[in-house]
């Protein structure tokens, strides 16, 4: 370490490749303090724990649902080619690649839609999009409840529509109606944040170029809207993959999904070493999908 | 003055119909159960569900049980204190990551997206094993007398909620061009001017988003407060979830109720604040 | 005088690429001064130095002989106009215009008052309540200039201010920005790709490329004797011949001929014989030399290439009589013509290159079909030999 | 390459402190605590089920004692014990029940009791004595308790139906409710009845037994209209099921909630069924130990025992008093089709260690 004068105000001096090279280490190390504090809660109240986690996944449940931490093994990971995991994680997958594209569907022209209001008008539009998410979602998916089931709401519609009594309650179309309306926000957002800042005179040009509306969609929008659609699209398609009280109380619990499956690993069959396993390696999916994605360009979420 | 008019990317003719429409339906959708449950709290039945006439009886119980409220305060407590420093974390962590470069940005990086990734029982029960020692070693080394509570549940709550904000400003600060920072710079603005004068105003509607996401979802979190909360900690989802053995009911939803009134009562304050500070019009680039 | 800006031996590198490769610049007090070049030459590089948005890798920086190198930029007496403005969206023209001095602790009344007046120079008054999205193009950057002016700067920097203009707004422009730096008496450090906004408006003017400084010099001094082939090139239209130095005022062009053109390169360096578009005189094939080039062609020896002979079409047979012949002739066939308005640019053809003329479209003056066969002949004087 | 390296140590460093801090837990070994009758030493922190005590009983309680209270609730004894068993809950008294002492007892998360502090244990009937998850009753006493069974909407079913776990499992029988009926979501509840049904011990460990019951659970999945703990009883009353699953405290609540309680029938089948017992025991840590014994005293006192059962409606094993429970309550509950097989076939739910994996995968894979 030589000591070299680093820029300060008060100071003025000849420009060297030590100067330079000092600046740019100041900036480096400005951005490592304005990300220090976060890091280091990170690491003391997220790593930290999440080692506890993963060590934990190397351990075997005793026989009276306690972790014994000693005897390491690899059987909770071995579990995990069984038929029962795959199925379970085959369904939760289709299920919630079914729910995020549903979202994309609805949120994408509602964005479009909220992007080309007046200002006043769209900050309006967002809030009654968000405060419906201010009531307890437990109450939320109860009022699913209501509203699906027996001589509710949805069944006077079918009815009087000359469907006969449809009842959706306690089926998979309930589950993804319920994820749809937990996520469809999280999809709004970002894909909102996305559209408003692309530049509309782009458009402007693709329709001068002789594009139809819907081409100038599919190649200047939606290609410009991308870091919207991915965010939008983890942002939905993960929690959906986790989740388990929609699947309950709006699925009947009659299929199990794999937020329920790490649920009943914890908290019922009290089995933490195959919770952990069957946790650590969604994250690591995850994680890993999320990185290559934007190893590949992607943008910042 | 108001926004350029009609252009060729304003949609038209069945588009916009179809646009619209679809609003309409967005928000049919996120409104309908809503109005259900409004209805149901002044349904005079235990049962949600169970039309039993008009009462206000649910609001009363509400005015009068101890635990609802004290549930309820305890969440909006922790969702204030765990939104106020998530947001101020979050923000710097989003400018650290968007406008530097500096050693271990990955993998600082790759540790701002597993809380969001990481399934909430998983969580859960991590910060139960973790929270049981941290205090356990705190109090015997600094002989303290730190129990869970208001300060596990908070402090897990930020560790969420910093990744949603930082994820939200991101997005905000990569659509915002470097050069208004030097321009700020330029016409002898220090950087802390520069951040509060220029960048601050500019990422907002970032912040103000991200800190709705975090709120929302402090507001909404069960399984991980449930884990790490300690005697007189219980918060209002905890509550109603613990509630579901015995039914829910409609005094849970008199107390959504009660939430959705005050939240827009401030929803609605602010606009107001800001049309007073604001006179004028306020556009912005793009659509 | 102490000058504006003086820069010695500046480098700047990026990881591996040398941006800006030791470079000496001195910008004297009240100048116009342009920097030229194509994209990624370093020319805004060195701009943002004297800015202070980049410290410089190594070298000297002094503005009014103070060194400031390493100062950060809101610590230097220099402001920018940037490219594509930079104004911020969030406020107001007023409020843009006024932030440099409150950021400087001027009283908000006074800095106020001063942005106002700041304003009405731009002549904008009245569109100080307007938000940037509010103004047209040409308004942005009267509020991008005001922002930078009503700090008083004792440099004004400009990274392409006038860019994002339309044509006709731009040469409004450049003359108003001309006279307000004549009225300010300010220096201008000016950064642009676009040779002709640099030849009018700069008092002198720095040709860069590839991160090294190519010639510094008044538009003139640039425009008709450039240092080297990059610069010939750049800076307006030009007719390069390449050839090989022979003596120190004959230059053998690839196909054999001869022309008159001094140098001080070494006999054998490959060189360009470079002859401007407007300096060539247009003449139908065999027919002798216009009067006027007569009158001055009798000083000076120059050079005739006279494929005639062979009917234009053979390399081999041009020969070349430079002993005996006043003025330069070659022979071809028009190729093509662009009209102008107030020229006409022919493309004449040879046989082993095209050389480009332009005519005054003056009254009376012949038009050359496409195809009609003729000589071109310039006056030695007009011509530049250029190396790499 | 230095701060990763320095980090890297760290979080390794703490980790291990963390786990060899985890791994030393069980050794503690909660002692005893002394304590006088009606002596308290601190403010009482209960951790209980959803409304399963009324919040007045409590605050009689703190205000006779001078101290104050705090009540936080849990929806599953799984979702408990994790928190009891990590130590620092704060809590003073938990109501776990039945198999999860046994699993407290034995990973030392209660503590034994004092019972020279709890001279109303007498109270206690002689049924609760040397039961299978705490033998020597030293770490427990009883809070409540109640049983499982099926409930029946008499209007849809009729009241001519077998008291039988047929009447869940037969198709020849459910066949005609189609879509109306529900099953607890709970591993060992539902392989449970199966298991009842088919003649076996709801304890089982043998994996034929439990293939069996399986089998039986997975053909009779698609006649579910869901499996649901939590909304057993309001599906029943609302009219989305006719047959139901659940507990019989849950099902009496909900039959008064309506307007007509004698439409609907709850019993136990007569291949049986089960019998749960909620105790209170006091975590290893509990910071005001003696506080939470002279609760649970009090708690067994006649007066506060009939209180409780009137006001939650499940049986009380406070033999003192019965005299004081609601007469009202007593006729309705009193129904002599209750146990359709007797008490006697009953059976509680025991921790089969190991084996208790085999319950839940069993369970997921029969669910589909």
């Amino acid at each position: 370490m030589t000591a070299v004068e680093l820029p300060s105000d008060a100071e003025s001096a000849v420009a060297t490749p030590e100067f330079e090279a000092a600046a740019i280490r100041q900036e480096s190390r400005r951005g490592f303090l304005l990300a220090l504090p976060s890091y280091s809660y990170l690491v003391l109240f997220f790593a930290v724990p999440l080692v506890i986690v993963v060590v934990y996944s190397f351990a075997t449940r005793n026989r009276f649902g306690g972790t014994d931490l000693s005897g390491w093994n690899l059987a909770s990971y071995a579990r995990l080619s069984e038929p029962i995991v795959r199925d379970i994680l085959f369904r939760s997958l289709w299920l919630a690649l079914l729910t995020t594209l549903i979202c994309l569907v609805i949120a994408y022209p509602f964005a479009y839609y909220l992007a080309t209001r007046t200002p006043v008008v769209r900050n309006l539009m967002l809030v009654f999009v968000m405060i419906p998410f201010w009531t307890n979602f437990l109450v939320r998916n109860y009022a699913w409840r209501v509203i699906l089931g027996n001589d509710g709401p949805f069944t006077d519609v079918t009815e009087a529509v000359g469907l006969g009594e449809r009842e959706l309650l306690f089926s998979k179309t309930a589950v993804v109606l319920g994820l749809v309306y937990s996520f469809l926000p999280f999809m709004i957002l970002p894909l909102y944040a996305a559209i408003e800042r692309i530049d509309k005179r782009l458009l402007e040009a693709s329709r001068d170029l002789y594009a139809s509306g819907w081409q100038s969609f599919r190649k200047v929008l939606l290609p410009l809207s991308m870091p919207g659609v991915i965010a939008g699209s983890i942002l939905v398609f993960v929690p959906s993959l986790g989740a388990y009280v929609t699947p309950d109380i709006l699925g009947g619990s009659k299929t199990t999904l794999l937020g329920s499956y790490i649920v009943t690993q914890f908290l019922t069959a009290r089995n933490w070493p195959f919770g952990a396993a069957l946790s650590f390696v969604l994250m690591a999916v995850m994680l890993t999908t999320t990185v290559v994605y934007f190893r590949k360009g992607g943008r910042t979420l | 003055m108001s926004r350029p008019t009609s252009s060729a990317v304003e949609p038209r003719g069945w588009t916009k119909g179809l646009l619209r429409a679809n609003g309409w339906l967005v928000y049919a959708f996120f409104y309908a159960p809503i109005l259900l449950l409004v209805i149901f709290s002044f349904s005079d039945s235990r049962n949600v569900g169970v039309w039993g006439g008009f009462t206000l009886d649910w609001y009363e119980e509400f005015v009068d049980s101890r635990q609802t409220q004290a549930a309820l305060w305890n969440s909006v407590k922790i969702a204030v204190v765990s939104t106020a420093i998530s947001v101020v974390l979050g923000t710097m962590s989003a400018l650290a990551l968007e406008r530097f470069k500096f050693r271990g940005k990955q993998v600082f990086d790759a540790l701002l997206y597993l809380p969001i990734i990481i399934p909430d029982v998983t969580m859960a029960v991590m910060m139960l094993l973790f929270f049981a020692e941290f205090f356990e070693v705190l109090n015997a080394v600094f002989g303290t007398e730190l129990r869970k509570g208001f300060s596990s549940i908070a402090l897990s709550h930020i560790a969420f909620s910093i990744s949603f904000v930082s994820v939200v400003v991101r997005a905000r600060l990569a659509g915002m061009s470097g050069h208004l920072e030097e321009a700020a710079r330029d016409l002898y603005a220090s950087r802390w001017k520069a951040f509060r004068f220029v960048t601050f105003p500019q990422i907002l509607p970032g912040i103000l988003g991200g800190a709705l996401l975090a709120m929302t979802i402090s507001l909404d979190d069960v399984v991980i407060t449930q884990f790490v909360t300690g005697p007189g900690w219980t918060t209002l989802p905890v509550y109603v979830f613990g509630l579901i053995r015995r039914g829910v009911t409609p005094l849970i939803n008199a107390v959504s109720v009660v939430m959705l009134m005050a939240s827009m009562t401030l929803v609605a304050l602010s606009l107001l604040v800001e049309r007073v500070r604001n006179v004028g019009t306020n556009q912005r680039r793009g659509f | 005088m102490t000058a504006a800006v003086e820069i010695t031996g500046i480098t700047k590198r990026f990881g591996d690429v040398v941006a800006v490769d030791n470079i000496d610049l001195t910008i004297a007090d009240g100048e116009f001064f342009a920097l030229l070049g194509p994209s990624g030459c370093g020319k805004t590089t060195t701009l943002r130095m004297i800015a202070g948005l980049e410290f410089p890798t190594q070298g000297s920086l002094k503005i009014f002989g103070d060194e400031v190198g390493t100062l950060p930029p809101n610590k230097r007496p220099v402001n920018t106009v940037f490219q594509n403005y930079a104004l911020f969206p969030h406020l107001n023209a007023l409020d843009n215009v006024a932030f440099g001095l409150k950021m400087q602790g001027v009283k908000k009344s006074t800095a106020y008052s001063r942005a106002l007046e700041t304003i009405d120079l731009v002549q904008l008054s009245g569109m100080d309540t307007r938000k940037p999205s509010e103004l047209s193009g040409g308004q942005q950057q009267r509020v991008a200039l005001a922002r930078a002016l009503v700090n008083q700067p004792k440099v004004l920097l400009l990274d392409e201010p006038l860019g994002a203009l339309d044509l006709k707004l731009r040469q409004e422009m450049q003359g108003e920005l001309k006279n307000l730096q004549q009225n300010l008496g300010v220096s201008f450090v000016f950064v642009t790709h676009d040779q002709e906004e640099a030849l009018t408006m700069s008092d002198r003017m720095a040709v860069m490329n590839e991160g090294k400084l190519l010639q510094v010099g008044t538009p003139e001094e640039i425009y008709e004797h450039p240092a080297n082939r990059f610069v010939a090139d750049f800076i307006g239209q030009t007719n390069l011949l390449e050839g090989r130095v022979v003596d120190a005022e004959t230059v053998c062009l690839s196909n054999g001929a001869r022309v008159t053109g001094f140098s001080d390169h070494p006999v054998g360096t490959e060189v360009a014989v470079s002859v401007r578009p407007e300096r060539v005189r247009l003449g139908p094939r065999g027919e002798s030399r216009p009067s006027e080039t007569e009158v001055d062609g009798t000083a000076v020896d120059g050079a005739t290439v006279d494929a005639a002979t062979v009917d234009g079409a053979a390399v081999d047979g041009a020969t070349v009589d430079a002993a005996t012949v006043d003025g330069a002739r070659v022979d071809g066939e028009v190729e093509s013509i662009t009209y102008l308005g107030n020229a006409r640019v022919y493309r004449v053809r040879f046989d082993w290159m095209v050389i480009e003329v332009r005519e005054e479209n003056r009254p009376g003056a012949t038009l050359h079909e496409p195809g009609t066969p003729v000589s071109v002949s310039w006056d030695p004087s007009a011509v530049s030999v250029v190396a790499d | 390459m230095k701060n990763k390296t320095w980090l890297r140590i760290l979080t390794g460093l703490l980790a291990l402190a963390l786990v060899a801090a985890a791994c030393g837990d069980d050794d503690d070994g909660a002692q005893q605590a002394s304590c006088d009758v009606g002596e308290t030493d601190g403010n009482l922190a209960m951790y209980n089920w959803a409304e399963y005590i009324d919040e007045e009983q409590l605050a009689e309680f703190a205000s006779e004692h001078g101290i104050s209270y705090t009540l936080d609730t849990y929806d599953s004894n799984e979702a408990m014990q994790p928190i009891v068993s990590a130590g620092g809950s704060g809590y003073d008294i938990i109501v776990p029940s039945d198999y999860m002492v046994s699993i407290l007892i034995d990973a030392g998360s209660i503590q034994p009791l004092n019972f020279d502090a709890i001279p109303n244990g007498a109270n206690i009937s002689a049924d609760f004595e040397g039961i299978y998850y705490d033998p020597a009753g030293e770490f427990s006493v009883p809070y409540q308790w109640g049983t499982t069974g099926i409930a029946v909407n008499t209007a849809a079913v009729g009241t001519d139906f077998p008291r039988s776990w047929g009447l869940i499992f037969d198709p020849a029988i459910s066949g005609e409710f189609d879509g109306e009926i529900q099953l607890l979501n709970d591993p060992r509840e539902t392989m449970g009845a199966a298991l009842k049904y088919l003649g076996y011990s709801l304890n089982t460990t043998s994996d034929a037994e439990l293939q069996e019951a399986t089998d039986l659970v997975s053909a009779t999945a698609s006649r579910l209209a869901a499996f649901n703990t939590d909304s057993a009883d309001e599906f029943l009353t609302s009219g989305e099921t006719v047959i139901a699953h659940g507990y019989s405290g849950d099902m009496f609540v909900q039959f008064l909630e309506t307007d007509n309680p004698e439409e609907y029938v709850y019993f136990v089948p007569e291949e049986g069924g089960t019998r749960w017992i909620d105790n209170m025991a006091i975590p290893f840590d509990a910071p005001n130990p003696c506080t939470a014994h002279t609760f649970i005293n009090w708690m067994l006192s006649a007066d506060q025992g009939a209180a409780l059962t009137n006001w939650n409606y499940y049986a009380t094993p406070n033999e003192a008093a019965f005299e004081l429970l609601d007469q009202e309550l007593l006729d309705f509950i009193g129904n002599p089709e209750l146990y359709a097989g007797g008490v006697e076939s009953l059976e509680e739910i025991e921790d089969t260690g190991d084996f208790e994996t085999n319950y839940a995968d069993a369970f997921t894979e029969a669910k589909g």
